[in-house]
């Protein structure tokens, strides 16, 4: 609030997010917001946290509002957000360029990561005994088992285990028979996504570039991460193709690399007319000269919506559309 | 930011009107001043005892009505406000110039204030002790309502996710329980801890000795400032040196012996907070060794002992208690230590004794608690305070003890 | 007057001693010693006999040079940072400044005592044991428990601490520690004792003891004493030697220096009308 | 009496190299500590150095209203990619501050892009498409591309490209935080101290606080950070990430430190100078103002100075309270955003693009220097106060 | 022995000045002084009378609490914590301990000299003002350069210090630090001047210089003084108190002391038999 903007949230939208404050503060004479990456959850806590001028008057997310979240804000006093959506971000698995070109399935990735996997003979859950993808699939190399990835904190994790994990174990029978047996007891087996913790899966800090590092020197090892670390060390790091398909925007954009999730802002609407330079901000970040096709953050590692799609948040933006508590319950 | 609008304004507005009063004040207690009678104290201190009256009560009543207004209890609106405490200032002002007179002790009353100024001082630093303590005991105490204080010291399994999860508002129902049993994070303190005294301690101790018991006064005068660059160096530099240059050659150097080695290794982070934590060991022990009283080396020289022998028989021993402070100090702020494990060290709890895998530490966990996407009065926010809570009492003790062995050392050489 | 006098009648006693003897045997001889510290000459040539089984006092005005001359009889100056030294000091005949001389082992030939007792904080039989150990003049047990009985005995403690010898010696009262001291300085033997001011920290009962002591102790050792209490040069020692302002004003036997000082400057100091 | 009494026998050789072994394990433990001194310099300086200097091109503008519409046709197309952003979208600005310039085709200096700084450098790392790099050797030979003294990195704030990258905000963040914390750190410590010190009885109360003020040196740091958390932002409203809280949290941290140096200081006056005082019929207020604070005022600058470059350095509590953020602008006032020079360094170590790891490297050069300078004046003051009596 | 006769007949003159006035004016009456160290009882009841315009001197053996009696006399011992007075203490008739004295005057009234020079790190000029002033005595200027003059004068070093008021005090040497700290005592104008042992860290013709400075004071104003010197008491006293062990043994004009002693302790003391 104040007299410059101050937008919270996600580490995943943070660079495009401050990208575009930074081109606000130097091509017009307001103030440059101000960006915190306080991760999705802790920004959306801020920002729900009431209307005076000190919360934040935009969030960022990697993830959609939660209706936990939402009913906050309500309860709080924050009752006209306004939901926009700004593109696409890819979750690259990656690994040294000297490392041999691998390609897995999400099938496989479940079984490398999960605590507990089918035995041999499909019939029971076991602790995951794997550690070499050979073990996994026959086809696959010899080369040890080794994930540097996101902790729990991370919306980045979150999207992990739902687009790999939770994608597949809800229709392998395994262990969704175990559900059936016992809803109750055994909920989480519906969508299993426990990732084991005996050393394989080696949840690394927010610092992306660590794990860069990490990935140059230890050439057995994938790590997880946005699409738009993969862009920019391009020279160091390769990504794994999933199911076949390499990470690029294109192939998010249609679909066939399964690995997405949407990127998202949510704007306090109450605040709109008191913080100069917000609705300009906004205006901004959801211009062609951003988020579209040849846009500043593409370049930097978004990928951009497809058009009718960004002329509809664009569109939502600049009408200041209020969210319904109903629109949350959608996938 | 009314508020803080208004306390400048009170400033501005205090500071021209003190100096009014003392100046009146001032020249009052000069006009007293009968033939044959001098005045009691110098007359400024009339002027500052003007001042105290002037000051004293507008601030106060500031003060107050800050806090109800942050309570919530009530609030007026600030130009009121200011109004009214003007006004007190000058009900006080009125009444203190009202006593002064030839025999009026006003040296005695101007300190009486200002010592009571510096006891409010001190009270600061002391609260601040109970708020870091309050503060973190009482989230701590929400923790172990919901996980036991046993379990959580005792407990080998770091398994926090579905407290995350239930905390982030997401779907849990049926998933395996929290568990937050935080030895191996522990565990893993420890060890990047000893890691760093075993750098430390040698290299401290011997730097110490050398200092004050071979090197020239200017020799010692130059080298403590250079060590001491070490423990100025920021902890952020640390990290990123320890993670970018010294892990992968730890890794390089395993693999050469046939070894295997993490990237997020505790090795690399041990090695370099040693590094860090050397010029805790080494001025605080030069300052011991250096008190130890000349009369103990001559004796033992005068028997015919060498120096080296004079130093270990004699000296080290003599010194020992305050060496061990040394220690414990230098403990404690391994311990605690937070950026150079932060970006070297790794997020996995594991309870090993192999310094090449990758360990986590109960500072990297707090601060992955509290900077993460996270509800704030989670059990997994919350568990930050409770293992704050214990790496607290942890430095505490080393702190109390290091202080009653320093006390024991002072009472016995000085 | 006559408490006054008394002082007279000892020194009358002691002086008809030391005339009856006739062999004079020279420990220490030191010629024409100068020495500084930086730029500053403190001693300013001293010329020197100190005697074989004599006690032998320094006295003069405080800054006169004493305590730096008894260290250098030992070489403790040594160890002060641009403190340089000229001339000659013969310790039975061996020029101690030397080059092949090793400092470490003169000093186990000449002791030490100093003005504050400094007795090692450990146990009382550690202090005694800790220079013959380390000069492996016996082995630990039985033969080292003697030593150390020996030592301490012949600095007439033995009594008040043979049932607490594990006790550290820093808890023993200020007379004890400078008598530990002197046993620790005993027990390895040497032949010249230096002492500076080694009862100016004590009380009196205390410092009789110590008197005493060094009464017995001239039977074997040579010792050299500073003080400042002109009453216990008078008493104790054989010979005298007045430093004023870095030079050695006037060296007789002490009869001499305090019935018949040579020097107005000797007589000033006795009779106390400065200092 | 043998001749060689006072000479070394065999067993005084033996002690003697002991004695020679023992000393050099001393001179063997401060060389590895200012070897690794002098080892993490010339790597920190190796990594930073490259980022003193920046590359430019020289391309024609074309100020035309096109480039008012879009501002990348204000240079040739094949030269679009090499021009940095950050200076392409000021051009519109420009053209409409100066009209003049409308119709103007000239040649330029322009700030190029990073990947050109990068490849200009001879990093690997680089990222630039074979095309361009001919393109870049060409304009080498041509002489239209240049390495020049990067005067940005002090005269600019954060950025999210590298090239227009620089640590003005922050420095300026960290003097204000700086000067927050002095503000309060200083005198609550230093009087705090005098109370201690010199009115204070000693009985248990003051020793329970003694032991306490010593452990509060010694809590980790990041446990201020909780503390801030809990009390300014939490519970009196303190803007998130401002100067203040900031300030306030390092106060905090700094507390103590001043404090122990303070008595210290304090304690190393000579009582007789008290004394001295007290028997002219000084009070002991006089005594304290007139007498031991002006002697004491040299180890209290010493401790005071120590204490604000370690609050100067540290990052881990201003995690806590938000100032890990995007703050590209200098603070206006105390209760705006602020960013400081180790979070700025944190900040871009975390940046994806390579450019930033010789910024950062760079940001650390200047940091150290600004600690350093720090630390000799506080051993400047040291020194003094230890030869004033 | 007529050197150590001299001594008897300074005393032996100094009696007869003594008994020769009959006014007798008591500046200090001490009744029943006992003063404790938190438990420990440092003095056991002292009655003693100072007199107006005479140098008293306290003499004893060390730790013997003539420094702590000294002290109860300006309540300098006020500032150790745990220290308390029980008795009577009557300046001029007035009881120092009462709670109406405001303690900063009192020893405005009663002076202090110590033992170490301690100078204020400033100019000789502000070492002499910085009472004068913070007591409002003179304005700053004029006044207040006559004020400064007239003290160094009287403290017989003007001479020495009138060229470098501005140089820092602590330059001096250890005799004329100590006549600037008598100065800066003096520029108050007190009654009492205690003095502690002021000659014992000087050179001897630093210590002349101020027992010569002493017998002129005591013209306008009365001096106590610790000493460790017996002749320095002989030379400098009309009256000598000694202490012992915390009690005040006998105390009497000074030619009785030390010639005609009534307890036997003061004898052994005086003829230097301990201490
Ligand atoms: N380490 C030193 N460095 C420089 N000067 C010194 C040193 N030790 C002593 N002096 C000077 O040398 C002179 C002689 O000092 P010394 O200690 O020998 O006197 P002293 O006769 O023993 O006096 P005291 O009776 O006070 O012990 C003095 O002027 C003293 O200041
Ligand atoms: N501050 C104190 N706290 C406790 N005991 C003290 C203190 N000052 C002195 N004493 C004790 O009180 C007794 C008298 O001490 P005082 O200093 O008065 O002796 P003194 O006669 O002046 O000796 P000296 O000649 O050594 O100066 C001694 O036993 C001493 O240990
Ligand atoms: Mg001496
Ligand atoms: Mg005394
Ligand atoms: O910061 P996140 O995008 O991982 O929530």
């Amino acid at each position: 609030g104040g007299d410059q903007t101050h937008i919270v949230g996600s580490s995943t939208v943070y660079p495009f997010s401050s990208y575009v404050a930074e081109e606000l503060g130097a091509t017009t004479k307001f103030k440059t917001p101000v960006v915190e990456s306080t991760g999705s959850g802790g920004g959306m806590k801020l920002f729900c946290a009431g209307n005076g001028m000190d919360t934040p008057d935009i969030t960022n997310a990697s993830r959609r509002m939660k209706e936990k979240e939402y009913a906050t804000c309500q309860k709080n006093g924050v009752k006209h957000i306004t939901e926009v959506v700004v593109g696409y971000d890819g979750i690259a698995l990656a690994q040294s360029t000297d490392a041999a070109p691998m390609n897995l399935t999400r099938k496989q990735i479940l079984l490398a990561v999960a605590a507990e996997v089918p035995n041999k003979e499909g019939t029971a859950l076991i602790a995951n005994p794997y550690h070499f993808w050979n073990e996994i699939d026959s086809s696959l190399p010899h080369r040890k088992i080794t994930f540097y990835g996101p902790p729990t904190s991370s919306g980045t994790r979150d999207a992990f285990e739902d687009l790999t994990m939770k994608a597949v174990a809800k229709k392998m029978d395994v262990y969704t028979n175990l559900y059936k047996a016992d809803q109750k007891a055994n909920k989480k087996y519906k969508k299993y996504h426990e990732v084991r913790q005996d050393g394989v899966y080696v949840p690394s800090g927010e610092n992306d570039n660590l794990i860069v590092q990490k990935l140059t020197k230890d050439a057995d090892a994938l790590g997880i991460f946005g699409y738009s670390y993969l862009a920019e060390n391009a020279d160091r790091i390769a990504a794994a193709t999933v199911a076949g398909v390499a990470p690029s925007p294109e192939a998010v954009q249609d679909g066939s690399y399964k690995l997405s999730r949407s990127l998202y802002f949510y704007i306090k609407k109450s605040h709109i007319d008191k913080v100069p330079g917000m609705k300009e901000y906004i205006n901004l970040f959801t211009s062609e000269q951003m988020i579209g096709d040849d846009g500043a953050c593409t370049e930097i590692g978004l990928i951009a919506l497809p058009e009718a799609m960004r002329a509809q948040y664009r569109a939502q933006a600049e009408n200041l559309t209020n969210m319904k508590p109903e629109d949350l319950k959608k996938k | 930011m009314i508020y803080s609008d208004l306390f400048f304004w009170l400033f501005g507005g205090l500071i021209p009107l003190g100096v009014t009063a003392f100046m009146v004040a001032r020249s009052k207690a000069l006009g007293s001043e009968k033939d044959g009678s001098r005045l009691h104290s110098l007359p400024g201190y009339y002027g500052w005892y003007a001042v105290i009256w002037l000051a004293l009560p507008a601030m106060l009543s500031g003060i107050v009505f800050s806090f109800t207004h942050m309570f919530g209890l009530f609030s007026i609106p600030a130009p009121m406000l200011l109004g009214a405490m003007f006004t007190i200032g000058g009900a006080g002002l009125w009444y203190g110039l009202r006593h002064i007179n030839v025999d009026f002790r006003a040296r005695e009353k101007v300190e009486k204030v200002t010592t009571g100024m510096l006891v409010i001082a001190a009270s600061i630093s002391v609260l601040t002790t109970l708020g870091i303590v309050l503060s973190v005991v009482f989230e701590s105490v929400n923790f172990f309502q919901a996980i036991s204080f046993w379990d959580f010291i005792t407990g080998t399994k770091w398994e926090p996710d579905t407290a995350f999860l239930i905390g982030a508002g997401r779907d849990t129902a049926g998933m395996t329980p929290p568990a937050f049993g935080a030895v191996p994070i522990f565990a893993g303190t420890f060890m990047i801890t000893a890691i760093a005294m075993m750098v430390a301690v040698p290299v401290g101790l011997f730097s110490a000795i050398y200092m004050s018991e071979y090197a020239s006064h200017s020799a010692r005068g130059r080298l403590k400032p250079m060590l001491e660059i070490l423990a100025g160096i920021p902890t952020v530099v640390y990290g990123f040196f320890a993670a970018i240059t010294v892990s992968p050659l730890i890794v390089k150097a395993a693999h050469a012996l046939g070894l295997e080695a993490d990237y997020t290794n505790a090795l690399a982070p041990g090695l370099i907070m040693g590094v860090m934590i050397i010029p805790f060991v080494s001025s605080l022990s030069d300052d011991v060794i250096t008190a130890v009283p000349q009369g103990l080396r001559d004796g033992s020289l005068a028997l015919g002992t060498t120096k080296a022998e004079t130093i270990r028989h004699i000296v080290l021993p003599a010194a020992l208690p305050g060496i061990v402070a040394a220690f414990l100090l230098a403990t404690s702020r391994a311990i605690g230590e937070t950026m150079i494990v932060v970006m070297a060290a790794g997020l996995r709890p594991n309870l090993t004794a192999n310094p090449l895998e990758g360990i986590t530490t109960v500072t990297v966990k707090i601060v992955e608690a509290l900077t993460g996407d996270q509800e704030f009065d989670s059990a997994f926010t919350q568990s930050a305070f409770a293992l704050g809570f214990v790496l607290l009492l942890i430095t505490l003790v080393l702190n109390i003890v290091s202080s009653i062995v320093v006390r024991k050392f002072k009472q016995r050489y000085e | 007057m006559q408490s006054l006098l008394s002082l007279e009648i000892v020194l009358r006693t002691r002086g008809n001693d030391i005339m009856n003897k006739t062999t004079v045997e020279n420990t220490i001889t030191v010629r024409d010693l100068k020495l500084w510290y930086g730029d500053y000459e403190a001693l300013h040539g001293i010329d020197l006999d100190i005697q074989k089984g004599k006690v032998t006092a320094f006295i003069g005005p405080s800054g006169c040079g004493k305590s730096t001359f008894l260290r250098t009889l030992n070489r403790m100056n040594d160890r002060i940072p641009g403190c340089r030294v000229e001339g000659e000091i013969l310790l039975n005949g061996q020029d101690i400044y030397a080059p092949s001389v090793d400092v470490v082992q003169l000093r186990s030939y000449v002791g030490m005592v100093f003005q504050k007792p400094n007795p090692f904080p450990k146990s009382i039989y550690e202090n005694v044991a800790y220079a013959p150990r380390i000069h492996g003049m016996v082995k630990d047990g039985p033969e080292m428990d003697e030593l150390v009985e020996s030592a301490l005995r012949r600095a007439s403690i033995w009594d008040e601490v043979k049932d607490k010898l594990q006790q550290p010696g820093t808890a023993l009262s200020g007379g004890q520690q400078q008598r530990l001291c002197i046993a620790r300085t005993i027990a390895v033997k040497p032949e010249v004792i230096l002492m500076d001011e080694p009862c100016s920290a004590l009380d009196p009962i205390a410092t009789a003891k110590i008197e005493e002591l060094m009464d017995e102790l001239k039977e074997e050792y040579t010792i050299v004493i500073v003080t400042h209490n002109m009453q216990q040069a008078a008493r104790v020692s054989d010979y005298t030697a007045y430093f004023y302002l870095g030079d050695l004003m006037e060296f007789n036997d002490t009869h001499t220096i305090f019935t018949a000082p040579a020097n107005q400057k000797t007589e000033d100091y006795i009779t106390g009308r400065f200092g | 009496m043998s001749q060689n009494k006072f000479q070394a026998d065999a067993r005084k050789r033996k002690r003697d190299r002991a004695d020679k072994r023992f000393k050099f394990y001393g001179f063997a433990a401060i060389t590895f500590a200012l070897a690794f001194l002098v080892f993490f310099f010339v790597d920190i300086i190796g990594k930073g150095l490259p980022a003193f200097q920046q590359a430019e091109i020289k391309v024609n503008v074309h100020y035309s209203e096109a480039t008012m519409n879009n501002y990348n046709n204000a240079v040739d197309r094949q030269y679009k990619t090499l021009v940095s952003k950050t200076w392409l979208r000021l051009v519109p600005n420009q053209m409409r501050d100066n009209p003049e310039l409308m119709g103007v085709d000239r040649e330029e200096w322009v700030l190029a892009e990073n990947r050109v700084d990068q490849f200009l450098k001879g990093n690997d790392g680089h990222r630039l498409k074979t095309k361009y790099q001919k393109l870049i050797n060409q304009m080498q030979k041509d002489g239209t591309v240049r390495l020049v003294f990067n005067t940005g990195f002090f005269s600019k704030g954060d950025s999210k490209l590298p090239e227009n990258a620089g640590i003005l905000a922050s420095a300026i963040g960290s003097i204000l935080v700086l000067l927050l914390t002095m503000l309060f750190a200083v005198p609550i410590g230093v009087m705090t101290a005098i109370y201690l010190e010199e009115f204070a009885p000693d009985n248990k109360l003051t020793q329970i606080i003694e032991v306490n003020i010593n452990n509060l040196a010694a809590i980790p740091s990041i446990l201020y950070g909780l503390l801030g958390l809990a009390i300014f932002i939490n519970f009196m409203g303190v803007p998130r990430s401002s100067a203040l809280v900031g300030g306030l949290t390092l106060a905090l941290m700094t507390l103590p430190v001043i404090i122990i140096a303070t008595r210290a200081a304090l304690r190393a006056v000579p009582d007789s100078i008290r004394e001295a005082a007290y028997g002219l019929g000084a009070s002991s207020l006089q005594v304290v103002w007139h007498h031991v604070l002006p002697l004491a005022m040299p180890g209290i600058l010493t401790g005071s100075i120590i204490g604000l470059a370690q609050a100067m350095g540290e990052t881990a509590p201003l995690l806590i309270v938000g100032m890990m953020a995007y703050i590209p602008e200098a603070p206006g006032s105390i209760f705006e955003a602020t960013t400081v020079l180790p979070a700025q360094i944190y900040t871009w170590s975390s940046e994806s693009l390579r450019a930033f790891e010789e910024r950062t490297a760079a940001g650390i050069m200047v940091l150290l220097a600004v600690l350093l300078t720090l630390n000799a004046v506080a051993v400047k003051f040291r020194n003094r106060s230890e030869n004033t009596w």
